[in-house]
């Protein structure tokens, strides 16, 4: 069933186009439907559960590598799927009345559908290389997704940024699940739990690595500038994937491992610091921020600091709770503003106002989610807050820090949220003629639903929204529960504690934060020192950087001169080669005895090779050729290889005929090159020759006892029928290479060919 | 010493000496026709008397056959492609040896092609 | 082509071993199919040639030892004493191609002199000649000796 | 062990074997100087003929027959080279 | 008898081409029936060798090392069904996009003689046999590259041509070192008898041979004739040589290295994973900094081949240094999944640059834009080929990949995974960089003229037709990964265990008597 | 430029070289030889002959083209290692027949070694000429090879 | 002798790549032709010629007796030098031709496919 239902959504990814050319509508009711079927369908199994089952598909897969196809459903798994199932439904179902007449819509459909199957895929997965997978999987759909408008140059940027920036994540992420796996003895999940891996030598690393792979994708300090980039995607999109699915993916990933890898100094320092830096940059961000979606991103990294720091702290209350909130909201809040920008055409909340009597309930919709986002009661937010704050002066250690960053962050929070959730609806607007449009049901229905239960998660918590953080807390923390959750604001209200008084004081400072948002942004918007906040300069020194690297080695090496390519190739062969060479004791073994015409014959060879050189005549060097050939043909002669001789003196006399027939047309030689250039190719040169010396004398000492030829001589006659070995060799022993060998000669001679002869257009080149 | 081998040896030696006298004459003359002249008749003759030890060498009907017909060979073919260079490089503009006294060449060559064949299938 | 006609038989006897007269008669007909396909053959009566031929031979094979040693006599001696020529030899108006050809060839297999050129109007061939004291003996030297004994090679 | 051929070749046959390779390297010399082009083609020829030469030579000393229908080959297929370079040589003295 | 017709078909296939030449439909049908027949003569002499063993053929009916063997273990099928493969795909689009002038002067032909020449480098056990292929395969593909050229195909083809000359030269004259040093030829052979040596003199053998084999991988620092030429032939031809050529000189190093080799394993280990992560390095590096799509997917040739290399050398240090066993057989077993992958996706990619050439007349990035909107179907296409080659799963390329990556980590290689990885983005980056500059954007911004490369739309929908089953394979090689990893860890097993190829060769097969 | 000296020497030439090549050829199983060694003696002969006169006459004298003789060589070279696998044995396993040639002494060794080395004496003689002719031909442009 | 050929060897090999490295086509052909030459007389080496005896074995003998130069190497030069022919020849058109297209023999002017 588990891996059924992310079938299901990869199906309905390839049909979707389909339908959608038959009826748009349809499709968008009919994959929002099963979407929220799906959800229904773990709903169905919440029960167990909830009751603390754990359900486990398992096949085998690759298992040499490990990965096999291990899919669990518990708390945190069932929680991660209703939401992406339900969101992702309503979000479905939104994106029918986005794409209105857009036949760009089918595309969307299955892009987006192959996302949330990945997505599905992920928070099931049970296998560390299977949600590795599945992990990849949502960095590319998401790829797409971000890119969906590519007509627009900055969508494309803001799309690869989120590629490459989790892309890099993913890959220090492989490394870490390796070493995880190598340090467990297991790629299951489920079976980490009973490994030592805490102690392992392997532990320090892969454990930076799983982070830092977790923190990029879910847009953790240092790694949040992209999000906020991201949001170049259509509003769907942002609402599905930056609020509750995709950058949720590096958390559900750190609360997964929490139990069997947390617990440690590193991690939980880790997920504290950068946890905290990310909260409070977030929160910071989102209140220097115009338009809609910028703030909300903004905001969204800053939740996914309050998450990774509450896993860190050992939270796991606080996190459930505040994961299931802000799901809620974030989505209600993206969805608005996706339908506040359909209807308006407008995208900064200061230029919209008094939308509440053009479309009322998704006014009312917006709110919903605003006062969720700021903490109030009797919201789901408010709940998320106090455990964030409680949780944060519980802390043994970090108790202080941890409190005033959450404070300063509530504040920042706080006038976000009223930006967002009532400058467009209740304020005035700036251009009194801005045109809006009634919102259509499918653009108001999904914030609706979202905000409406974000309400019912507040006042009756034990509807869906206790027990699933219950089932949840089992997850995260590894341990039993224990049953002393409250999530009842009345009971979270009364008696007062030091969090209510602080939340009050953050509710109240970020409204009047948010009355004073005018002189507040000249501050924050003038220095220019906060620039290096923004890290997109960062990720664009880096791409810039790798880019003029690249450059910069390309020039270097592949310089367009053969010259320097041949000197290359040869410098390194004598570098790599001469050492291998020299560092044996092969020299042994008895030199022939020297005759007068061998050395003759060796005299004129280097003779003649010199002179070659030194001509300016190409004919007279092509005859000094000739000579070294005729040569070589002696040797061959003396030495009783009458074949060879032959066929050494016939091809020479052909290459020189071939030679002459073709150097007429050719331009006289000169010397071009500088003094210094022949200095250093003559170096390598002689290198070169060095080395290859030294094997002729090497292998020439060298006295086989018995090589394989002496098989040759003894059955060419009787086996072979031939008195000429050579021959033998060549048309019988190896005629296999004289097979390739004629081939060689027909091909080259179909080259000569057709190089004479193919004049196709001068003008058959690239233009490039 | 047999008279055949008297007969290899002897020839072989001449044939040797004719090359070497031809190799002397190639470096020693003034220019290049004087050298060709040189070449062309002292190696050819040579070369031949070399292999004619050979087939006394041997002394068999293939090994004579085989000689004689490497000395035919030569001889045929040595004086065409001395007569093939030579006209080239006249035609080249090669100078001839300031002592030489006397060119009756000079101006009278054809450019072009050589004599119009008189057969009619000389062309081919 | 007779004559070329016997040589293919004889090296076909060589190359397959076949020395008596059946390999012969192989070797002709082979010879002369091989001829056929190259379009070479031209049926004329060789017979009457082969006397004079064989004067030809013994002439230039004398005529290339005895100048042969002169030459290198040349070689090893003082060269500035050497005064080569370039001269005419005017020849017969209707010598055939292959009458040239020989002609220019035994010119140049004698040591001392050296066929240059043709001329286009077949009247003149041009001798490169080592060491010339007197001209129109030269040039008679080649008239007598070798274009005579060509003539009378004829049919 | 080394292997060489027989100590005992005829005297008179080294000595010819050392005229032809005396020939050749001195004829070398014309080929690698020239100074023309011609020079070289006439140089290179010689040196073919001597190879030629030493090939006749080579059947003789190691008493291999076959050497000698090498160098009739061999003989054959030079004159096919010279022939090139001299119509080489006629294209671009008369273009 | 099987184990000849890879070579046999495309060479017997050829000679009749150059007999009819001139007669392009002919060539056309006859290149397509060949390499079908290839494709069935590789899958079932897979099959057999994976049912029954090594097997072999002592060509001219010689024992070993007599004559000449040919040699079909895993790894050699393999790579000889990779060719037909990549041929049939290569031959099917030729028929659709080769211009007449061209295909009447002997494309398919040489396409043929090609293709023999790589199945024969392929599978044959004799080193000096391997240096007739190499040679056979060059001329070839040189052929091929200038056929009907212009300037840019010249220039590229005299580098190409002079770097790959050296590296023949090389090879021979190593040849003649190995034979002078051991006397045989013959591979399995030689493993013997270089055993016999000292070490250091076979590693000194060992040396010129992996430079001359390098410099036809494309390894750094020897790939410069690669990014130098392939961009600039038809884009059918690239994708030839673009799937097969480097990965001949790649074959060749692994089997010289685990076959003859094995005597210094740590030293030529060490060397083998500098020289590939350098190789990943420049090559991705050069890859990122071009604004073409064939010259970007030139220079991943040569970052993959780093890849390649990777495999073995972890398997080498590791093996030599006593090392996780496990784990090097996973490294060797990544390469060859690496390889197989690589040779689908790389020549796919070539093909759908194809395309795009052939329907906007250019491929530089800069020219073309939007072809996701006008060619949707062949931007799909690309973008499975593209994210394989990225390796994300669960194409191809993710298993290659993971396979490398587990096997260097858990070899303890970790600065060559760290190297694999960083280039691994960067590739990642390159391929979005071709995604976004001709898939993405608006299709009206920049008006293509196809010019002398136009075709018909049908004739381009023709071409979709090789370029789906290659997308098609590197899916289902994702899907089906368990048999093809299988398979893969069988391979590396019998590569690092060479006493069965040696064994096999050398053992003379029973006399059959009619 | 043509020379006639030269036209002459070659047609004499031509069937010689014609003929030692097949010398080359028939005996080189057993003596310096082969098809190498022929077929570049056989096409030297023609490639003489063209550069005596002109590429046409050439072609003339040939008969047919030197495509045509690398194809068929080719082939011959492909197809003469198949008899063996009639009988079970392998692709290039030798398989020999005595015949007894008139005019020859001995009987005749032939075997599919010589067929093979026949293949390569017809593809080599067809490469040299197809290279010298298409170097020598200067009317471009003409595509037909046959 | 060895050291001697060997030297000459390595002297064919360093000429041949110093000509690879100028900048002219044809002592780019030059080069590559001298090369072969070294790699062949490489192999020549290597195989211990032995002076005089060819492998061939006499008529009416079965095999052959005492040292003969060993007929491998020498076949595989024969493949070498007939493979290395192709190769040159067409190199050497491929010069011819790539001169008439671009007009010049300057290797450094062929810089356009790399850039
Ligand atoms: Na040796
Ligand atoms: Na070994």
């Amino acid at each position: 069933m588990i891996a059924g239902s992310v079938a299901i959504l990869v199906v309905l990814a390839v049909l979707a186009p389909i339908l959608h050319r038959l009826s748009a509508w349809l499709t968008s009711v009919i994959v929002a439907g099963t979407s929220i079927a799906i959800g229904a369908l773990y709903a169905l199994r919440a029960p167990e559960v909830l009751a603390g089952e754990v359900f486990v598909e398992s096949w085998p897969w690759v298992e040499q590598l490990g990965l096999s196809l291990s899919f669990r459903l518990d708390g945190l798994s069932m929680l991660f799927a209703l939401l992406i199932s339900v969101i992702g439904g309503l979000v479905l179902l939104f994106s029918g009345g986005y794409f209105r007449g857009d036949a760009r819509g089918g595309r969307f459909y299955a892009t987006l559908l192959a996302f949330m199957a990945s997505m599905l895929g992920l928070v099931v997965a049970d296998n560390l290389l299977l949600i590795f997978a599945f992990w990849e999987l949502t960095s590319i759909t998401s790829f797409l997704l971000i890119g969906f408008g590519h007509e627009r140059e900055r969508s494309r940027w803001a799309a690869v940024q989120a590629l490459l920036v989790t892309g890099l994540g993913g890959l220090v992420l492989l490394a870490g699940l390796l070493l995880l796996g190598f340090a467990a003895g297991t790629f299951e999940v489920r079976e980490l739990v009973d490994s030592d891996i805490r102690d392992h030598a392997l532990y320090v690393p892969a454990v930076i690595c799983v982070l830092v792979g977790c923190f990029s994708k879910s847009a953790i300090f240092p790694f949040h500038f992209w999000l906020p980039n991201a949001m170049e995607a259509p509003s769907p999109v942002s609402a599905l994937l930056h609020s509750s699915t995709m950058v949720k993916a590096g958390v559900y990933l750190i609360a997964r491992l929490h139990p069997s890898v947390g617990g440690t100094l590193l991690w939980d320092d880790a997920l504290i610091i950068f946890g905290g830096i990310t909260m409070v940059l977030g929160a910071f961000h989102s209140t220097r921020k115009r338009a809609l979606k910028p703030i909300l991103a903004y905001s969204t990294v800053s939740s996914l600091g309050v998450l990774v720091m509450l896993i860190g702290m050992g939270a796991a209350k606080a996190a459930a709770a505040y994961l299931l909130a802000h799901a809620m909201f974030k989505a209600c809040l993206f969805l608005a503003a996706g339908a506040i920008t359909k209807i308006t055409g407008e995208k900064e909340p200061e230029r919209l106002g008094g939308l509440i009597r053009v479309t009322p309930i998704l006014s009312i919709a917006a709110a919903l989610g605003a006062l969720s986002l700021a903490g109030m009661f009797p919201l789901a937010g408010f709940v998320g807050k106090e455990l964030v704050l409680k949780a944060g002066l519980a802390h043994p250690e970090w108790a202080t820090a941890v409190t005033i960053a959450t404070v300063v962050a509530a504040v920042f929070t706080v006038m976000a949220a009223c930006v967002v959730g009532f400058r467009p609806f209740f304020g005035k607007p700036a251009d009194p003629n801005l045109k809006a449009k009634p919102a259509e049901w499918r653009l108001w229905l999904g914030p609706l639903l979202l905000g409406i239960a974000g309400m019912i998660a507040g006042v009756a918590p034990a509807l869906f929204a206790q027990p699933l953080v219950e089932s949840t807390i089992v997850s995260i923390s590894g341990a039993p529960y224990t049953g002393d959750i409250k999530l009842q604001f009345a009971e979270l209200l009364w008696p007062p504690t030091t969090a209510t008084i602080l939340s009050i004081v953050a509710l109240t400072l970020g409204v009047g934060l948010y009355a004073m948002r005018a002189l507040y942004r000249r501050i924050t918007t003038a220095p220019a020192w906060l620039a290096w906040l923004h890290a997109d300069d960062f990720y664009d020194h880096a791409v810039k950087g790798s880019l003029g690297l690249g450059g910069l080695t390309t020039r270097l090496i592949q310089n367009g001169h053969l010259h320097s390519y041949v000197r290359n190739t040869l410098l390194a062969m004598v570098l790599i080669v001469a050492p291998a060479v020299f560092r044996t004791d092969a020299a042994e073994g008895q030199p022939w005895a020297i005759t007068f015409l061998d050395g003759l014959i060796a005299v004129s060879i280097i003779a003649c090779a010199l002179v070659s050189v030194m001509l300016t005549s190409a004919l007279a060097a092509v005859a000094t050729l000739g000579g070294i050939g005729f040569l070589m043909a002696l040797l061959f002669v003396l030495y009783g290889v009458p074949d060879v001789a032959m066929t050494q003196f016939a091809v020479e006399t052909l290459i020189v005929i071939i030679f002459v027939l073709v150097i007429y047309h050719l331009p006289k030689l000169r010397s071009l090159t500088s003094g210094p250039r022949r200095a250093t190719d003559a170096t390598v040169a002689a290198g070169f020759g060095l080395v290859m010396g030294a094997f002729a004398y090497l292998a020439a000492v060298r006295d086989v006892a018995d090589p394989v030829s002496e098989e040759h001589a003894l059955r060419s006659m009787p086996e072979g029928f031939g008195r000429n070995i050579v021959n033998v060799i060549l048309v019988d022993f190896r005629a296999l290479d004289t097979f390739g060998e004629i081939f060689v000669l027909a091909i080259a001679a179909t080259g000569v060919y057709t190089l004479l002869r193919l004049r196709t257009r001068p003008e058959m080149k690239e233009r490039s | 010493m047999t008279i055949a081998e008297a007969f290899t040896w002897g020839f072989a030696v001449i044939g040797a000496a004719f090359c070497a006298i031809a190799a002397i004459g190639i470096v020693r003359m003034p220019d290049l026709y004087t050298r060709m002249q040189s070449a062309t008749k002292a190696g050819s003759l040579g070369v031949a008397c070399v292999a004619l030890a050979a087939g006394t060498h041997f002394a068999s009907t293939i090994a004579v056959i085989e000689a004689t017909l490497v000395i035919v060979f030569l001889l045929a073919t040595a004086p065409v492609a001395s007569i093939l260079i030579a006209r080239a490089a006249y035609g080249m503009g090669l100078p001839l040896w300031e002592q030489t006294t006397r060119d009756d060449l000079r101006g009278n060559l054809d450019e072009g092609d050589a004599p119009r064949a008189a057969e009619p299938d000389s062309k081919g | 082509m007779l004559a070329i006609n016997i040589v293919l038989a004889v090296v076909w006897m060589i190359a397959t071993g076949s020395l008596h007269a059946r390999g012969l008669l192989v070797g002709l007909i082979l010879g002369y199919v091989l001829l056929g396909l190259v379009s070479l053959v031209r049926p004329i009566a060789y017979v009457r040639r082969v006397w004079a031929g064989m004067v030809l031979l013994a002439f230039a094979i004398y005529e290339v030892l005895r100048s042969n040693l002169i030459v290198a006599w040349y070689t090893v001696s003082d060269l500035r004493a050497l005064e080569p020529a370039v001269l005419r030899v005017p020849l017969e108006p209707d010598l055939t191609n292959g009458e040239l050809t020989l002609l220019s060839v035994l010119v140049t297999l004698t040591p001392g002199t050296l066929s240059i050129d043709i001329s286009q109007d077949r009247q003149s061939l041009y001798v490169h000649i080592m060491h010339v004291e007197d001209p129109d003996k030269a040039i008679r030297s080649i008239t007598d000796g070798f274009e005579r004994r060509i003539l009378e090679m004829r049919p | 062990m080394i292997p060489t051929i027989d100590d005992n070749v005829p005297i008179a046959l080294l000595i010819s074997a050392a005229l032809l390779g005396f020939g050749i390297f001195v004829s070398l010399w014309r080929l690698l100087a020239g100074p023309s082009l011609p020079d070289r083609v006439i140089a290179l020829d010689l040196i073919g003929f001597m190879l030629v030469g030493l090939m006749c030579l080579a059947a003789i000393v190691t008493d291999q027959q076959p050497l000698l229908s090498v160098a009739l080959m061999a003989g054959l297929i030079l004159f096919l080279g010279t022939t090139a370079f001299a119509i080489y040589l006629q294209r671009r003295g008369a273009p | 008898m099987l184990i000849t017709l890879p070579i046999l078909l495309p060479l017997l296939a050829a000679s009749v081409c150059l007999l009819f030449w001139g007669r392009v439909r002919l060539h056309k049908a006859i290149a397509v029936l060949t390499m079908g027949g290839h494709l069935w003569a590789s899958i079932t002499l897979l099959a057999q060798v994976r049912a029954s063993g090594i097997i072999h053929a002592d060509i001219g009916g010689w024992d070993a090392p007599i004559g000449i063997t040919l040699v079909g273990d895993l790894l050699s099928c393999l790579m000889a069904l990779l060719t037909s493969i990549v041929g049939f795909a290569a031959v099917l689009f030729s028929c659709a996009a080769t211009d007449d002038e061209r295909a009447r002067f002997g494309h398919f032909p040489l396409m043929l003689s090609l293709l023999g020449a790589v199945s024969g480098a392929f599978l044959t056990g004799d080193l000096f046999n391997l240096y007739v292929w190499f040679e056979l395969l060059l001329l070839s593909s040189f052929v091929l590259l200038t056929l009907g050229g212009g300037r840019l195909q010249f220039e590229g083809a005299i580098k190409y041509v002079t770097l790959n000359l050296v590296s023949s030269m090389i090879f021979l004259a190593s040849i003649g070192v190995v034979y002078g040093f051991t006397g045989t030829l013959n591979m399995a052979d030689l493993a013997v008898r270089l055993d016999e040596l000292p070490p250091a003199d076979a590693t000194m053998l060992a040396a010129p041979l992996l430079v001359s084999f390098g410099i036809k991988a494309a390894v750094f620092p020897f790939f410069n004739w690669l990014p130098a030429s392939y961009h600039t032939p038809p884009p059918v031809v690239s994708a030839l040589f673009a799937g097969l050529l480097t990965k001949v000189g790649v074959y060749a190093v692994i089997r010289a290295c685990t076959l003859m080799f094995d005597q210094e394993w740590a030293l030529l280990g060490d060397a083998i994973l500098i020289v590939a992560g350098f190789t990943m390095v420049t090559g991705v590096l050069g890859a990122i900094s071009q604004n073409d799509m064939r010259r970007i997917l030139s220079f991943h040739i040569v970052s993959q081949i780093g890849y390649m290399l990777m495999g073995l050398g972890v398997a080498m240090t590791v093996l030599a240094r006593g090392g996780d066993a496990e784990a090097a057989t996973l490294a060797v077993a990544g390469a060859v999944f690496y390889i197989l992958h690589h040779i689908i996706v790389k020549t796919n990619l070539f093909l759908v640059s194809g395309v795009v050439l052939h329907a906007t007349g250019t491929s530089a990035l800069e020219r073309v834009s939007g072809l996701v909107q006008t060619r949707p179907l062949l931007a799909a296409l690309f973008f499975v080929s593209a994210m394989s080659l990225a390796g994300i799963p669960v194409l191809s390329g993710f298993w290659a990949k993971l396979a490398l990556v587990r096997g260097g980590l858990q070899g303890g290689a970790y600065a060559i995974v760290a190297v694999a990885l960083a280039v691994s983005l960067l590739t990642l980056f390159s391929m979005t960089k071709i995604w976004t500059g001709v898939f993405w954007g608006d299709p009206e911004e920049k008006p293509t003229d196809a010019g002398e490369y136009a075709r018909s739309e049908s004739r381009l929908r023709f071409l979709l037709v090789p370029i789906t089953m290659l997308a098609v394979l590197t899916v289902a090689i994702g899907f089906g990964a368990a048999p093809v990893f299988d398979f893969a860890m069988e391979t590396a097993e019998q590569l690092l265990d060479p006493s069965g190829y040696i064994d096999a060769v050398l053992t003379p097969l029973p006399e059959v008597t009619p | 430029m043509k020379s006639l000296v030269l036209q002459t020497a070659t047609r004499i030439l031509l069937p010689v070289m014609l003929i030692v090549s097949l010398y080359a050829l028939i005996r080189g199983h057993n003596e310096p030889g082969g098809g190498f060694i022929g077929g570049l003696l056989a096409a030297s002969g023609f490639a003489l002959y063209a550069l005596a006169f002109d590429v046409e006459s050439a072609r003339r004298v040939l008969r047919t083209s030197p495509g045509t003789l690398i194809g068929g060589g080719l082939i011959v070279a492909v197809l003469s290692g198949v008899p063996a696998l009639f009988d079970g044995g392998v692709y290039m396993e030798g398989r020999w027949t005595s015949l007894d040639i008139p005019g020859m002494s001995s009987p005749f060794k032939l075997g599919t070694p010589l067929l093979f080395d026949i293949g390569v004496y017809l593809v080599v003689i067809g490469i040299v000429l197809l290279m010298t002719f298409a170097l020598e031909d200067r009317h471009d442009g003409a595509a037909a090879r046959n | 002798m060895a050291l001697l050929l060997a030297i000459s060897t390595g002297v064919l090999f360093a000429c041949g790549a110093y000509m690879l490295m100028r900048r002219s086509f044809v002592k780019l052909v030059i080069g590559l032709v001298l090369v072969g030459h070294g790699a062949n007389l490489l192999i020549f080496m290597a195989a211990r010629p032995v002076a005089g005896r060819s492998p061939l074995i006499e008529k009416g003998e079965q095999t052959l007796e005492g040292p003969f130069s060993d007929p491998l190497p020498a076949a595989l030069i024969l493949t070498a030098i007939v493979i290395a022919f192709g190769i040159v020849s067409y190199t050497i058109v491929l010069i011819k031709r790539t001169f008439q297209d671009l007009g010049t023999d300057d290797l450094q002017a062929l810089t356009s496919t790399d850039r």
